[in-house]
């Protein structure tokens, strides 16, 4: 082969990741069989320790190519700087490393942003300012950003944030929670989910009772809740996009890099805007698994 | 037409052969006996007719038929076993264990009203008034071997094995069982027992078979053979007198003194007091508290005491490793559960508590296997292998390492807890001579024994406690059997209430 | 540790004081219990209202369910880790096989009947497996279901793309009741929980089986010794295991209508906790069902109140839930094996 | 169980064939790892290279040397689940230390050598902290380490507000040698990995100490009534865990330059299945260093090979690595206790 692309990624553990190994499956055998010379080596880790062994194990394969989604920033940046010391390509998705200028190519998301379009959905539902409840994710230097962010953004608004536990991101711990949030307060406008499996969880929740009104508002973009609100599901009628599709456009770029020569570097941002009724249609994927 | 016929049986364990070629039958409504020595093959002859263990050559019919080659097929034949060791269920009740995997059933449920009612029968017949509804690990272990025996005979047997069943039985709850087994017998069931007890083997057997090294040197009906004729047979030489002469020090400096010891429940006014190169004998009814005093004694049990004395300092009760420290040494009555690592070898067993083999922080192989190989001839611990574990040894050689695993560390004070049960005469004899001797070295000793005659033939001075209280003393030529026996039942209390002091904890 | 200790160190029933004492201890899981609903109500004033109380043992069914079958195999002297993965597993697959019928079956309660059945099967065949590995293949416990931990779970993600798997919507209809429905104003998972749980310390009190997987746990040679069928009784402990897994997971299904990998995450932690704060002693031996309800409800009804009362930095919640386990459990500390 | 069951079982040494076969299922990690080294080789041609090897030890060494301190706490008969989270807390801790102290220490090695100390004695203490409670308080072993277990991640998890603490970056550079320098061409954690190792296994084979934790697992009312320290020893085996524990996160921080509220996530699962793959008893009673250290490589180098060759679906990793889990220790099946 003419060059190894070594992709190492976070395993599937929760929906979002689930996507992100699906995707990254799909565009890897796009790119195989469109550039055959081209060899891809997919890893997936289950921690940060375990993706730190994972780039090591393929910069013993002599991969010419990393493209990584680092589980945490922090902890991956000293290996991805090693890795980066050796010549190899690097492209970083998602996460940004701890330290600037270590990756060749970035493509990510905007986790800032993130927080930001969340807040600016609830500012304009409740212009009167309105009762929210918040659930993290997994503690992660992510969700302090995207919470942050959100509530920098929330600060001269009326609205009002009741509380926030961590949900994990996921659809289960995303039922109790709000179970228990409609429990304590008599009154919820508004939540934010910080994700769609925690979303999903939280509208079952509410739906059990016979509150009305409550908007649900997840993240990410998951075909599923995607296509409520393009029916037009009253509860979640918005979500942020900031899908797992992400990797292709990393991995078509990297392989690109090797394939064709094609200068390739700098920094790829897509935003996360807010879908709605209007805009979902190009944002739905009826066929992902997430 | 014989029950159970065995032809020429032999069993070995690699090379080493521990039966060779047993030929034996036994009668229905016969009750033979087993003696031997240590290590001569008993309990695995035992074994092999309950179908826990296979012959290596020979065959063995069971009326008639080929015998059973596992449990399950020998306890559907009727054979049952009595293990030398517990083999109960700590967790469950008396009623349960008793009808362990033969639960009486009323539709779906196990009919536990039945069962206890049977179970507290079944014990009744053998003398015991233990509570069936009571879990085995609240009752006192002095219960536990009456259970095990009902349990036998709860499974409607036909051949009931009997492993050393009276070891752990007093006087009269012996008598009681051996009443049981006539009664089994007079039905036309038969019985194999083990014992090391010869008087009482010619007291219930038909017939006697002595085993040496696994085979069988004498067999015949047991009015024709005097218990010192089958200890002949079975050591291979006459024996002596058993106990050696005994020389008391006069006005010995006392080492170990207690004046008015408690521990709840158990102890509640003992005071004793032995002296260098003295054996103080301590007699007593089952469960009078013997062993729960000196265990308070070592730290292994919590207790209250007025006054403490080691070596003429008063000083608190010591804790576990500290009594071991000041030179105090427990033998303990129990020994798989409490004596010996049964899954390690030899020579960590008799390493653990000895400071002297091992350095403070290294262990020295080569002085343990030389301790070990010293012990093996100065106690005649029989195995095949010197390697070997714990577990695998014959009871009664398991026996003889505890013992030396307790004297390892050379300690000033020797509690002996029933030191000779499950031993064969002969080693008998040598133990006794071993206390003797540490007592001439002017060690302080403590004998404590339910084997009368033990104490008797053995110490200087006797305590005899009922009830937890230290309630008389003999001497010199006062110690004979009669006076401990009124001293331990108390002279107003009829034989009847025996069983009640037995029980009194629970 | 060998049992036999027990007898020496534990001690005669004796005095009415001891006998309190003892009571006091095997009480001690309500009594934690107890002292944390009356917490909770002081904390929270919503705590004690119908809806929350319905709530948190409506969600507590599905990992007290798995916890009953876990006080089997524990009861035995055994040990299932596998049980998350599995509920993830049955709950996929299930999912799937539904999915794939409703063109033949329709979308009524009898598909709905038959994925029930499929899902005990596939329950009860996976805790087959892992109790012929552990009896027959004489491999530990720990490290079997270690391994099917990892394979159920794996087997998850790879039939659903690392995705999740979704019950059909027309489906989800006939499956809701399931979960949300209720029957004289009680939730039915409360009710097939109730129903599981006084079957099962029915059996593990009244029957010839229950008695035979104390003795195996109690002391395995006693139990060999006394012609039980020691093999048998401890591979279905397993299977019970394996069932009350299929049993929690069509509980499971209808509340949120999709299996994830991430579905079952430390179900089996949460598991063995609540068997063990329960009282039932992890060398085996001795079990109490209503021990791991109450282990279960203690678990669930934390949570609860920390999520009701949020004066904690969330950041700590992790740290009163142990702090709260450990001190339940020491209400109870005559139990202790360290 | 019971040790009595050593007597029915148990069985002395035997004939030349026995024996042959005894050595072979002692001997049985051994041959799993070599047969697993030999695949690798076949599937893959950078397997054997020096690096992959180095690569592979070296991480290896993290969770080895927790290992190591779990063999002795699992040979005495506990259990500590508590490790990963402590690890966490006390890189958490230790860098939160350091990054303070740069003003007055700078950044060198002093600044560095004092970290290492504070880190051993945070996880001694943390480990003494278990051990207590376990011991004194008379809490089971599980119970109290998952407790611990919530406890020191949720402080992590507070201390770091939810993110990640990170290590200064100019003392990177004066730790990085602790994990990437390498002494005679060979790894530092190597190096401490071998050392501790090697102490280790004579501690516990050569030691009065060691003696005694083996005797305590056997049966601890033996050893109390041999008059060893019993609740002595247990508390130290939980202290040498604590202390493992701190050496494997001097080893962690450089590596990563940061603690997260994810660091060590599972660990004690991945600590506690190389103990037992390596051949001791989970029961207690029989434990050897030299086949943990295999039980660790052997899973490092599963994880390795499915990386090398990379043949596999992602998403059936868990399922292999689960499976060779059991291969493993189906080899040497005779110490199953299940
Ligand atoms: N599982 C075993 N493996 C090896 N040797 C064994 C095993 N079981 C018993 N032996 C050996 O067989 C011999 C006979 O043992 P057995 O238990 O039958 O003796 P015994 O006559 O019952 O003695 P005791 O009176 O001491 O109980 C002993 O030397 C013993 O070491
Ligand atoms: N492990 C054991 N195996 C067999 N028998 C035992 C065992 N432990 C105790 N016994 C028997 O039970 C009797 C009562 O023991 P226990 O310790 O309950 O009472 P005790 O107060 O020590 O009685 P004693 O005063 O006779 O020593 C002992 O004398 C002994 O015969
Ligand atoms: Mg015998
Ligand atoms: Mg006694």
């Amino acid at each position: 082969a003419d060059a190894t692309i070594g992709i190492s990624i976070p395993a599937a553990d929760h929906g979002w990741t689930g996507g992100l190994v699906y995707h990254t499956k799909r565009t890897v055998e796009a790119m195989k069989k469109a550039f055959p010379n081209i060899d891809f080596v997919v890893v997936t880790s289950s921690s940060a320790t375990q993706q730190v062994n994972d780039i090591e194990d393929l910069m013993s394969r002599k991969i010419n190519a990393l493209v990584v989604l680092p589980q945490e920033s922090d902890p991956l940046t000293e290996p991805v700087k090693a890795a980066k010391a050796k010549g190899v390509f690097v492209t970083v998705v998602d996460r940004g490393l701890a330290e600037k200028n270590i990756e060749d190519l970035y493509v990510g998301g905007d986790n800032p942003q993130y927080g930001v379009a969340a807040a600016e959905y609830f500012k304009k539902k409740f212009p009167d300012g309105g009762k929210i409840v918040v659930m993290r994710g997994i503690p992660t230097a992510i969700d302090n950003i995207r919470i942050e962010a959100f509530q920098n953004a929330l600060k001269d608004s009326k609205i009002e944030i009741l509380d926030m536990q961590y949900a994990n991101w996921n659809p289960d711990k995303g039922f109790e929670v709000m179970q228990d949030y409609l429990q304590r307060f008599p009154k919820i406008d508004g939540v934010w989910a910080g994700d769609d499996d925690a979303a999903l969880g939280a509208m079952e929740a509410i739906k059990q009772t016979d509150r009305k009104g409550v908007k649900v508002l997840g993240g990410s973009g998951m075909n599923k809740v995607i296509k409520l609100v393009q029916d037009g599901n009253d509860m979640v009628d918005a979500d942020i996009f900031y899908p797992p599709t992400l990797i292709i456009p990393a991995i078509e770029l990297t392989t690109m890099k090797f394939a064709t020569q094609a200068p390739i570097n700098g920094r790829y941002v897509l935003g996360s805007p807010l879908i709605t009724k209007d805009n979902a249609a190009q944002y739905y994927f009826p066929d992902a698994p997430y | 037409m014989a029950l159970l016929s065995l032809k020429e049986v032999t069993k070995s364990y690699g090379q080493v052969a521990v039966l060779k070629g047993i030929d034996l039958d036994v009668e229905p409504g016969e009750v033979l006996a087993l003696v031997g020595e240590n290590g001569a093959g008993k309990s695995t002859l035992m074994r092999i007719i309950a179908g826990l263990a296979q012959q290596t050559a020979g065959t063995a019919s069971f009326d008639d038929v080929s015998a059973p080659t596992s449990l399950v097929g020998a306890e559907a034949a009727g054979i049952i076993m009595v293990h030398q060791e517990f083999c109960l269920a700590p967790h469950l009740t008396v009623a349960e264990n008793v009808f362990l995997g033969r639960e009486v059933r009323k539709g779906p449920f196990t009919d536990t009203k039945i069962m206890q009612r049977l179970a507290k029968e079944s014990l009744a017949r053998l003398g015991s008034s233990a509570n069936p509804r009571a879990k085995l690990k609240d009752l006192p272990v002095s219960d536990w071997q009456l259970i095990e025996l009902a349990k036998a005979f709860a499974r409607n047997p036909r051949l009931v094995l009997m492993d050393e069943p009276t070891a752990v039985l007093s006087g009269t709850e012996a008598e009681r069982l051996f009443e049981r087994v006539r009664e089994f017998r007079a039905a036309g069931g038969s019985v194999i027992f083990t014992s090391h007890r010869l008087d009482e083997v010619k007291e219930i057997a038909d017939r006697v078979a002595v085993l040496r090294d696994g085979q069988i040197v004498r067999l015949e009906r047991a009015s024709q053979l005097s218990e010192s004729q089958m200890a002949e047979a079975m050591v291979g030489r006459p024996l002596a007198e058993i106990f050696p002469a005994k020389c008391p020090p006069v006005n010995p400096v006392e080492v170990l003194g207690i004046n008015n010891l408690a521990s709840r429940g158990f102890v509640s006014e003992a005071t004793l007091s032995v002296g260098q190169g003295e054996i103080l004998g301590v007699a007593g009814l089952v469960g009078s508290g013997r062993t729960e005093l000196f265990e308070a004694i070592c730290g292994l049990r919590s207790a209250t005491c007025v006054e403490f004395r080691l070596n003429g300092t008063v000083r608190k009760l010591p804790a576990a490793r500290e009594a071991w420290q000041l030179g105090i040494a427990y033998l303990t009555e129990d020994r798989k559960a409490k004596g010996l690592l049964l899954g390690k070898p030899l020579a960590v067993n008799l390493a653990l508590t000895s400071g002297a083999l091992s350095g403070r922080t290294w262990i020295d192989k080569k002085a343990e296997r030389a301790k070990l190989l010293d012990a093996v001839s100065a106690y005649d611990i029989r195995t095949g292998d010197i390697d070997t574990t714990a577990g695998s040894l014959s009871g009664g050689n398991q026996q003889k390492v505890l013992i030396a695993k307790t004297l390892a560390s050379d300690p000033n004070v020797v509690i002996f807890d029933e030191p000779t049960r499950g031993v064969d005469i002969g080693a008998k004899q040598q133990i006794y001579k071993i206390i003797a001797d540490l007592a001439s070295r002017g060690k302080a000793i403590v004998v404590v024994s339910s084997e009368m005659q033990e104490v008797v033939g053995l110490a200087h001075r006797v305590v005899v406690m009922r009830k937890g209280k230290a309630v008389g003393e003999l001497s010199g030529d006062g110690i004979n059997e009669g006076e401990i026996i009124r001293l331990a039942m108390g002279v107003q209390e009829e034989l009847d209430n025996v069983r009640y002091i037995g029980n009194a904890r629970r | 540790m060998s049992d036999i200790s027990a007898t020496h160190v534990g001690s005669a029933g004796g005095s009415g004081r001891q006998k309190a004492l003892k009571a006091f201890e095997a009480a001690g899981p309500l009594l934690a219990l107890i002292f944390l609903m009356i917490i909770g109500s002081l904390m929270s004033s919503s705590f004690l209202g119908a809806e929350n109380l319905s709530n948190v043992f409506t969600r507590s069914a599905i990992i007290g369910i798995i916890a009953i079958g876990a006080t089997f195999v524990i009861t035995a002297g055994g040990l299932d880790l596998s049980v998350g993965s599995l509920s993830a597993l049955v709950a996929g697959v299930a999912i799937m096989v539904m999915n794939q019928a409703t063109g033949s079956f329709g979308t009524g309660w009898l598909l709905v009947a038959a994925g029930i059945v499929f899902s005990l099967l596939l329950g009860a065949a996976a805790g087959f497996f892992n109790g012929a590995m552990i009896v027959k293949g004489r491999v530990e416990a720990f490290i079997v279901t270690l391994g099917t931990m990892g394979v159920f779970r794996s087997i998850l993600t790879w039939l659903s793309d690392g995705g999740s798997i979704s019950l059909d919507f027309a489906l989800r209809d006939a499956a809701r009741p399931i979960y949300y429905g209720t029957i004289g104003g009680i939730a039915v998972p409360i009710f097939v929980f109730i129903a599981i749980a006084v079957i099962a310390e029915v059996v593990l009190r009244r029957t010839r089986f229950g008695r035979h997987v104390a003795a195996i746990g109690s002391n395995r040679y006693v139990a060999l010794y006394s012609a039980i069928p020691v093999d048998r009784v401890r591979i279905l402990t397993y299977v019970i295991q394996g069932l009350c897994v299929g049993i929690a997971t069509v509980i499971y299904v209808p509340r949120l209508g999709a299996a994830t990998p991430s579905t079952g995450m430390m179900w089996e932690l949460e598991a063995i906790a609540s068997v063990i704060i329960g009282g039932t002693a992890l060398g085996g031996g001795f079990g109490r069902v209503w021990g791991t309800v109450v282990g279960v409800l203690i678990l669930g009804f934390i949570s609860n109140i920390l999520n009701l009362t949020g004066f904690i930095s969330p950041y700590l919640n992790g740290a009163v839930q142990g702090a709260i386990i450990v001190i339940a459990v020491l209400l109870q500390r005559d139990r202790s094996q360290g």
